[in-house]
């Protein structure tokens, strides 16, 4: 789960990393409160949760009312990269010196934490790494031994990171390390860390926050923060998280419905190849007849929506049962468009009699072209 | 012999009382596969599909001489119970279960690699090997005893590839399921590196998808290491870019975990990349894979 | 730093082991109060920092108010083993059917926490382990490691622990290891662990707490309790701790001053030959001539002091500054009691002078016993 | 040849720029240990009594040929200190300050003998070898060398028996200070057996006090490997029961780390006991001790 830049800035505050002073507005009139307590400059930041928000103009510095008044009035009625902006985080504006980047993601192939540090913070970070790899330090780190002051100093020293600032640099990232851990997070970055002209705060200021929290990990994480489903804004997603299967909205006619991950993006991508799916549905391993009643309504809420194409294997699936939902559906809500299905495995032949009877075209043949070249036949795809 | 499961298995089904855990544990032995018993604390002394319960790893160790377990148990005590089996003295683990939290994962790669222990998972469908047995969810009518080594990271695509072999009289020696967590307990060059070794496997799969760096890996040890033939498919093409999660996982990847960046390594490794499942069966044809 | 059983139990109930409804009172009238809330049987108890409190009288149940009134009031009114009773515990009664002890230290020896289980509860375990110790199980935990739910099961399992009792006990006990290493205990003790009748709470009660807390790391542990200061009962030893000294209070007319702690215990071994030691104070590694000063201060407080006895060394101290305070005492206040002192080390001629010059006597040979011997001589030991 | 310090150690002072630090630098410094540099991150590039500072152990390592460290660091730093030594390659630790948490003394345990390294404290006086050098703070004028090993886990009753001895011209092969912490870096019979298979030690005396079991472990390990003298005094006759003597470890609770469980058991162990420390002498006589 991705937190707010506010949510995380508050996870640092805990942390003992300092933050900006700031407050969180829901509206212009909030924002201008906040400023007046902070003091002008105040920085108005977009709070979505997509990257690349600052060249988007998700980021305006502000020196009057009337100045805030009209960027937070463009700013609540903007999409930024497509999402409305509900809140805006209102900030001091730092006096800065310089920037630094700190990062801490899981490596999958090592197993461990990554910490990556450099000197080139802010929105270039990624371009450095590439052009100028020497620039930025990474460290893997053993997660069962923890990660100490003595090796943040280590490797700030690799960027000439020296005396006072030295310590102060490597306490912020140990105490960033520190929240990694605590909040079970994937990514914890802080970007940038500012170094201020004057000694405020210590000298530092960590102005942004990425955090993701692992979503396995979110029933035993404290946390003081609205549920994961309220943060999804796309609704066709939110009601795939309710009913608990996994629903991307895509912009094609074809819905697609599979028990697999893998197998979904094989067949998005097959059908991809003549026509455009509608969605990315995967059941994940708990169908039930319930669950693909539920998937064919959720799945129809697509208006022109052209077919249905479903691939499911009986491996920990009770595909019969599954099916018994689709044909459920059909016959309630006399739908009339075509459905192609492949579903092999266990109970496959129960499986396909079930479908057939509920009109569905079943294909009994091993590969997912093949179904799907029925599929193009049945909707007139060249 | 086959790879991982042969003669000497005797596995042990963990959270057996348990709903899929009773299925799955008679669909193993349709298909054949030891399994000896089964493990739910404080269900000791109970039969599930004629097979006994036990209340502690070590006891069924002791009882059945059991070498091998699949896990069919909740994510939140996964990993307690992986730390029970490895200190129980089982080498092979299959984590059949899914959501568990990664910092869970590290713990038990960890353990498993300073005790010698072979693991797959988590989100694994678990390994198949025709004739021999199961371990985890593969449908069994889908694979056919042969020579093709697959290994995948999604279950399902697994079966559809053993299926579109077995059509064609195409048979496995084996089918892993490498897990599809971010972090897996045994990575996919390690993976491969058994099917190299194997007498049975004339040539391998590797069933990818978008995503992490295993199958850039796989690439640098089928350059340096392997000799039999490899196929690949990733899928995931049309998958939408990830709404960005800020910088670190980016940098420590560069640009690898796109399709396009798994396909090349692949494909500069020697690896013949199959653009669509279907294309497995030309590639069986052209390398005289029967 | 060991807590009062009621601070203990709150800890324990945040870890989310089952404890009994309760209250703690600081007078009859709020006992009354309590037992009202809960409904009686209720049990009280004595909240000192004494072990054998329960043998001591210092728990009583009571069946009615009346009861409650008589014996409350006999209890605030009472010394349990010598300290007085300013807090009364006032607990439901558990339907008890058995009982379990449960309790963590650490092992000095081995750098291990061990984890103690055993089916004799109550206040005779350490006799059980004594006299049968296979009904005592330890096991030696891996801090590295943890301690995890099948580690607990393994154990209990042992004492015959089967079944549902099986998970909710290791449960229990693999909470108060969370506890124990949370709180960076000493000592985490439920005893005794409930079995209870009936199924009330899951079966289980912890209705005793031992909990002591690694002075070390109290300023790192997040407690919601009082100073460790406001516990010390012994206005002396409460000033020791005030002027960052050991101080123990003990029966007799002899002041001990020494600046190490084997030094201090080998130098009241060696007076109590003939003569009882009216405290043990050793001054730690940080001498200066305030410290002295307030140490003479606080070893003069006792009354009928027949002499003082300084045995120092200049390792880590500078003695020649502590010298000065202790003399600088003596001037000021008129000390005339016979003071006398063994001081070697850095420094040890400087010091010789400095004390000499305030009437204290010298010895500067090396064993402790010849200048004990002095000692006698001059209050006329034999 | 010393126990510990000989002519190859060079010593690092960590948390040299201290106040104790620096003072016990120059008392270290005077007593002809080779002191080769220190550390105080931040400080790097200063000179302290004419020794350089290091901003790191591993710079000071390389710049200096360190291979021994004695720490003045604030508690609160000592774990992260301990590491970062212990990475940087030296072997010998002398860990003086006292009030480190138990859970970090567990930490550094652990790390030090996965290690392979020889580390004493928290809360040790330190070891001073008699004409080589000393690490720690122990005032060197009241010890001389000669052939008796002395192990205390009081750091001023380890000056008492030394300044006892000396005066009566019986020198010290070495003097260590095993901590005076619940949990130490190195238990007392490991410390034991360098002053046995050491042939500049004909004797041992073992300065203990109540609590803990470090010394009912001594008798074991004299009852089964030693073949030198031993005498041993504990300290605490007359501590109350349940009461913390300034010492984190010297506690009495229960039965375990009485005076008479120790006397008792290093007595049946063949240790001389000595019921004043003054009685050391008349030891050293009867076993002609010089």
């Amino acid at each position: 789960m991705r937190l707010h830049e506010h949510e995380g800035l508050d996870i640092f505050e805990s942390a003992g990393i300092p933050v900006p002073r700031r407050g969180v507005a829901g509206n212009t009139d909030d924002a201008l409160i906040i400023a007046g307590e902070i003091g002008y400059p105040v920085v108005l930041k977009a709070q979505v949760l997509v990257g690349g928000r600052g060249l988007a103009g998700g980021i305006q510095t502000v020196t009057t009312p009337e100045e805030l008044e009209d960027a937070a009035g463009k700013l609540f009625s903007a999409e930024i990269k497509g999402l409305p902006v509900r809140k805006l985080l209102v900030c001091e504006k730092a006096d800065i010196h310089s920037e630094l980047y700190m990062g801490i993601t899981i490596d999958g192939f090592t197993g461990r934490p990554v910490i990556v540090v450099s000197k080139e913070g802010g929105v270039h970070i990624e371009e450095t790494a590439r052009i100028a790899p020497d620039k930025v330090i990474s460290f893997y780190c053993d997660p069962a031994f923890g990660f100490y002051p003595y090796q943040a100093r280590m490797l700030l020293r690799r960027l000439g990171i020296v005396e006072r600032l030295l310590a102060i640099c490597a306490d912020v990232l140990v105490r960033l390390y520190r929240a990694f851990v605590q909040y079970e997070a994937l990514i914890a970055e802080i970007n940038p860390l500012v170094i201020l002209k004057t000694g405020y705060q210590g000298g530092l200021l960590a102005i942004d926050s990425v955090i993701e929290i692992d979503n396995s990990a979110l029933n035993r994480v404290k946390l003081p923060l609205p549920e994961m489903i309220e943060r999804i804004e796309n609704p066709l997603e939110r009601k795939g998280r309710e009913i608990g299967v996994t629903y991307v909205d895509l912009g094609g006619d074809i819905g697609i419905i599979s028990s697999g991950a893998g197998l979904g993006m094989a067949t998005m991508d097959i059908i991809g190849e003549r026509l455009r799916p509608a969605n990315f549905l995967e059941t994940g391993g708990g169908i039930t007849e319930e669950l693909l009643y539920k998937c064919m309504e959720l799945v129809m809420m697509k208006i022109d929506l052209r077919a249905i194409f479903i691939n499911v294997y009986g491996g920990i699936n009770p595909i019969h049962e599954g099916a018994r939902g689709v044909v459920r559906y059909i016959k309630e809500h006399n739908v009339t468009i075509p459905i192609v299905a492949k579903a092999l495995g266990n109970h496959q032949e129960e499986t396909w009699e079930i479908l057939r009877a509920g009109g569905v075209h079943v294909v009994t043949e091993a590969p997912t072209e093949i179904a799907v070249a029925r599929l193009f036949e049945l909707v007139g795809a060249r | 012999m086959g790879i991982l499961i042969d003669d000497a298995t005797r596995v042990i089904v963990q959270g057996i009382t348990g709903k899929i855990g009773s299925t799955q544990t008679r669909w193993m032995l349709r298909y054949g596969t030891p399994v000896v018993g089964g493990i739910t604390p404080g269900k000791g002394g109970t039969i599930v599909e004629g097979l006994p319960v036990f209340d502690s790893v070590a006891e069924a160790v002791k009882q059945t001489g059991a070498n091998a377990s699949v896990f069919f148990v909740p994510a939140a005590f996964v990993l307690d119970a992986f730390y029970e089996t490895v200190d129980a003295g089982i080498k092979l683990i299959v984590i059949v279960p899914e959501h568990i939290p990664v910092n869970d994962v590290m713990r038990m790669r960890a353990y498993a690699a300073a005790e010698g222990v072979f693991a797959l998972g988590p989100t694994t469908p678990g390994i198949l090997v025709p004739g021999k047995g199961k371990m985890g969810i593969m449908p069994g009518a889908l694979f056919a005893p042969g020579r093709v080594g697959i290994i995948s990271r999604s279950g399902t695509l697994s079966y559809e590839f053993a299926g579109i072999l077995s059509e064609k009289k195409i048979g496995q020696s084996a089918v892993i399921g490498m897990g599809a967590d971010p972090v897996i307990l045994t990575n996919l060059p390690d993976i491969l590196s058994l099917f190299e070794a194997d007498k049975g496997t004339d040539a391998v799969i590797i069933v990818g998808e978008v995503g992490g760096t295993q199958e850039e890996k796989a690439a640098e040890f089928i350059a340096e290491k392997m000799k039999k033939p490899v196929a690949a498919y990733i899928a995931g093409r049309l998958s939408p870019q990830g709404k960005r999660m800020g910088h670190a996982g980016a940098i420590v990847r560069g640009a690898a975990g796109t399709v396009a960046s798994k396909c090349e390594a692949l494909q500069t490794a020697g690896a013949t990349l199959l653009k669509s499942p279907i294309e497995v069966l030309d590639w069986a044809v052209n390398n005289d894979i029967r």
